[in-house]
């Protein structure tokens, strides 16, 4: 019998294996989606800046985001929109702050990735590669002070950001105050065009944990049940107490850095490799051979996922621009200590 | 009895803790050790859980800061000087100062910067770095001149929504006293006429207050009457109170102890120049630190910075003009 | 044949190489694919070994270009974005800031800085930071606006034996095109007359100085004659020729696209309030962005940093006094 | 028969071990007793600022600095009085440094630990801590560039230090650049106050290298003669063309952070452990054991020195200070580029 689930659950919770691995593959084709729509708005001239795609990454990112629960952390990086809306972000959200809605999450102030809710356990990027990680430290060690228990906090990195003393001195920091942290790195292969021989010399990014005292896991990011297995395993491990978990998950993006970017440093040989599998058609093929779905299932939840975008950015397209007049020009929250003077 | 800054700065940690349980600390060598300075002596024990040492990685110790405040809480961060702050400068500038701006979630953390030169503290045990910070949006800068202000400051700080940058001067330290903790203060913000007079006005703070106090008392030898300002607060910078002393003395000199180029100096005077400029009479005048590191031995270090000697020399030459 | 100013910083940086076997190019993304910019485009072909990939280290970075500096290099650091090197602060600002001071072993380094904003940039792609290392004591910090001047300057810079930070505005880029590549010019450290006039001076710097352009040839269709001073180099700064322009006009107004809280327009103006203070006619007055990050979507973007219409609509305020 | 060395070589060269044993032991001797004095005279008031001494550290130090060559590369941290006369600083730069004298290499300008000669390889700290290893690379680096081979560098370190992100981005860069670095570690078990349970969760510091793809050595700190073999090989990899070498040295330090420090802090169990053992003592006994040096030899040693520190205060003490009106308080080197307003 096919297992049919009308909205993909986002709740680490998800009752089945086959369950979980139907609701991952929903947020993976609704982020490829929603990407290319952003690439198609890019490529029309409809975005302000640049545009940042996770092509050939869902897998990773939405068994992050599927494994974590809503009361959980997560701060994603630049290629992370299905673990976001695995999360719980609205495509709304992500829409209105790539158009720079006056009405989204960061009202036209910040654009593209650099969106989030932090009251929702949702932080925000800045764009310092690295600087989220000890941010999530924070939020986890605060809820232990104030005796909040269970709670996990995910950090996404690519593989280029391990080489920021940001990175290191988090993970340090997580590892010696024992914190629920899973540190999620996508090893792309490449930070940009630079290539992994010239951004770190050990052989497996995974080796790095023994030297912080954390638990360990690699993985084949193409492959969506092994994501799911992992990440499953690595958020059990940091609810239960035991520590900060390194995940490194070996993939490639199948996508330029950003969309201005045609990627043609990418070594070919890569590209051809397993590595250079596409996330979404192998879990597609993974679903209809496990009679998880079908093809025509499969189709109708794409259609059915490219008209609710369509329906976002047809919204949004709607909505006010931030009003320059309205703005208060003033960046802190006590409004009687801000500078009235230019 | 008698209270030093230091113990100011202790005792208004000690207080935010005890009425507010958000607060916690987090510093090198803040915990059982009491802090490099001794500014969190027995808090740890006084507050246990809430005191912690942190690794040597000011980049985290702010990110976990910042993570804290978004969870509700109200941390304070001890530098072990205000130097290193350099390696934790992004995570202050960029990430908890821009937070309220981008996402409307406020970011209370307090991050104390004992700061200033010392005799023989040398290049990176002395700088005053206030001035990168309040170039950034979205920070307030503090920087307490008197044992009353270092109290009641610190405890508004911890009050305050926004990232606070508390510079505590080092020299202040152990060297001024009150006889005792202040039950009420100006609000943060304000500046305060630390010295009435009507023939120049020297706006200071910080440990310069008092090369200015100095000053105007050998100055006033002279039968000159210096009127000082205590800024208390670089950002805000508090340009009513400079320029409503400058309408009185038509006269300016403006003493800071960090580098010239861009400083407190630099930005009190293009103020009073483009808002007060018809209230002067002769030209406002700077007095900073040289263009040079801090250095190390102490004949250097005193010509480095303004003493009251230089300061009054300063005046001088602005009140014969 | 037409050149960008980012055509004539790849020009300078071939040249360097080229001129100088000390010369080398390191930087994230900056060999085989030219730079995020591709401000080296083709130059790792060129220059084999010369031009190097680095990781995402930027505290590393410029560690490593001050050892080669020590050892006799001229190493050119490129950070993808200025707002970056606010992670490989410390190295610039106390490492190769005070090595010559502390040593009296020269640190040639160039630390280049894609700066400034462009549309959809937003707070952490577009911040204009040459104040804060302006105040640091150790390091010369150019704003070349011109592509004439970004060659030239660039080219000078790899002689000057000190630490350069070099700010290359963003908007600039590909928008700024010249004839050819100059053969002469103005040495570092001097301002540049951009415009005659006699009404008011407005200095300004980098891409701000096309703004105050075009703000005068508006301007002069109201009958004003407008000067307009690109400072060509924060620091140093040219007082003189600053002060000279303001003794014909008696009028000034600085732009800078920086925040206003001690920024190039502070630094200016109080320099002319103390030194030039008879000349002036009217009160000096600043134009800076607004106090907070630079916001992304474009229509805030131009209300936050000024443009042609706000420097003229400044300008009116102060030649109607 | 006693070899007997008259002045102590500072070469890695230095034929054999014996020989290079008793060269170290008169570079911690002289260490220790001029770390004595800087005690004393901060004691009696002579010093501007704190004085910060290597007592406990001197094998792991001198054994550094004997295993280099005058060409290469050395910078040294705040414990490394040894390793620094062993690298060829002569005792007077740092009693010149501590007392400020106008003559000595900083001029007054800087103090205490932090004096150097670069042009001669020693490199002068600054005192943020990880933010000399890039500078060491930098050396190297440029070497290589310039084709000279065959030289090696050091970089001191605390195991607080290993918490740096600059620590860790220097690591990495010179590993993926496979420079002959070596990065020594003084594991003394407290950063100031804090042990190491709050400044790092690996079970031992070396296990670091393998997340960096580098060489590991771990080595007892208290023990001259294991120092020496240890940081022999270490060099020797890094020079053979090896790539980046991590050494780790357990020991305590035997004294405060500083001179104002009274490290009541120190874990007694510790200090009776054999980590407590006052490496100085340890070589002794070695040398008369192994009948490289007898007691009466030693004892002539130490007067030696002392004397010749002596005789170095004696000297400084009527040196001039810096004259703060001969100052040009210019920063730059480029005179013509100075700012001339203040
Ligand atoms: C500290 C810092 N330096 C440089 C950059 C510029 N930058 C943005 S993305 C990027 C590459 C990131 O590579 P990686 O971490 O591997 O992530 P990926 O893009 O491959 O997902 C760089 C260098 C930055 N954002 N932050
Ligand atoms: C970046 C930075 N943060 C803080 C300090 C202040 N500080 C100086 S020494 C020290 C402790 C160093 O401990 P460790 O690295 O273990 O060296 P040890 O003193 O034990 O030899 C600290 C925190 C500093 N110098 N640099
Ligand atoms: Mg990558
Ligand atoms: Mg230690």
């Amino acid at each position: 019998m096919l297992q049919t689930v009308s909205e993909p659950r986002a709740d680490g919770a998800a009752g089945s294996v086959a369950g979980a691995q139907l609701a991952a593959y929903r947020f993976m084709l609704k982020a490829r989606l929603l990407d290319d729509k952003f690439a198609a708005l890019y490529r029309a001239g409809k975005i302000h800046g640049g545009v940042f795609i996770g092509k050939g990454q869902e897998a990773l990112s939405a068994a992050t985001g599927v494994s974590l629960k809503k009361t959980d952390v997560f701060a994603p990086l630049i290629r992370d929109a299905a673990g976001r809306l695995a999360f719980g972000e609205p495509i709304i959200d992500a829409v209105r702050t790539y158009l720079g809605s006056a009405l989204g999450p960061m009202r036209g102030r910040d654009g593209n990735v650099h969106r989030g809710r932090p009251q929702t356990g949702l932080l925000p990027m800045i764009s310092h590669l690295g600087a989220m990680i000890s941010v999530v430290n924070g939020v986890l060690f605060a809820r232990r002070m104030k005796g909040i228990s269970g709670s996990v906090g995910v950090a996404s990195l690519g593989e280029g950001a391990t080489s920021t003393g940001a990175f290191h001195e988090a993970l340090n920091q997580a590892a010696v105050e024992k914190l629920p942290l899973i540190l999620v790195v996508a090893n792309n292969h490449y930070a940009y065009s630079t290539p992994n021989s010239r951004q770190f010399a050990c052989a497996d990014l995974a080796e790095k944990a023994v030297g912080y005292g954390v638990g360990s896991h690699s993985v084949d990011g193409t492959d969506l049940a092994a994501c799911l297995a992992t990440l499953t395993e690595a958020v059990g491990n940091a609810r239960a107490g035991h520590g900060p978990q390194l995940v490194v998950a070996n993939l490639l993006r199948l996508c330029g850095h950003g969309e201005h970017d045609d990627a043609s440093y990418i070594d070919p040989k890569l590209k051809k490799s397993p590595l250079g599998r596409d996330c979404l058609k192998v879990a597609e093929d993974f679903l209809v051979e496990e009679k998880i779905a079908d093809a025509a299932q499969l189709a109708v939840w794409r259609s059915e996922t490219i008209r609710e975008i369509e329906d976002a950015v047809a919204i949004v397209q709607r909505e006010p621009a931030p009003d320059p007049f309205a703005e208060k020009w003033c960046a802190i929250a006590s409004v009687h200590l801000g500078e009235t003077h230019e | 009895m008698s209270i030093t800054y230091l113990d100011a700065i202790r005792e208004a940690q000690a207080h935010a803790l005890r009425a507010d349980p958000r607060v916690f600390i987090y510093g090198q060598d803040v915990g059982a050790f009491g802090g490099a300075f001794k500014a969190t002596k027995n808090l740890a024990v006084e507050f246990p859980g809430r005191v912690l040492d942190a690794p040597i990685s000011e980049d985290a110790m702010i990110g976990l800061a910042v993570g804290a405040a978004i969870e509700g809480l109200r941390p304070i961060i001890e530098m072990q000087f205000a130097d290193f702050s350099t390696v934790g400068f992004n995570q202050i500038v960029n990430q908890a100062a821009t937070l309220f701006w981008r996402t409307n979630v406020s970011c209370p953390i307090i991050v104390r910067l004992p700061f200033g030169g010392t005799s023989g503290g040398g290049p990176f045990h002395s700088q005053c770095i206030e001035a990168i910070y309040a170039h950034y949006p979205g920070l307030v800068v503090l920087t307490p001149a008197t044992v009353e202000d270092a109290y009641s400051m610190l405890i508004e700080a911890v009050a305050i929504d926004d990232p606070v940058i508390f510079c505590e001067h080092k020299f202040l330290y152990r060297h001024l006293k009150a006889e005792k903790l202040p039950s009420e203060a100006l609000p943060v913000g304000k500046a305060r006429i630390a010295r009435v007079g009507r023939d120049l006005t020297i706006v200071a703070y910080s440990a310069m207050v008092h090369e200015a106090l100095e000053a105007a008392t050998e100055l006033a030898t002279e039968g000159w009457q210096i009127e000082v300002v205590d800024l208390r607060s670089v950002k805000p910078l508090d340009t009513d109170t400079v320029i409503a002393s400058v309408a009185r003395t038509g006269k300016l000199l403006c003493v800071g102890e960090a580098w010239p180029w861009g400083g407190v100096t630099a930005e009190v005077i293009a103020r009073v120049a483009s808002e007060g400029y018809g209230l002067l009479d002769a030209p406002p005048q700077r007095l900073n630190a040289k263009d040079t590191p801090v250095p190390y031995h102490p004949n250097l270090w005193t010509a480095h910075r303004p003493t009251a000697r230089a300061v009054a020399t300063a005046a001088r030459k602005i009140l014969r003009q």
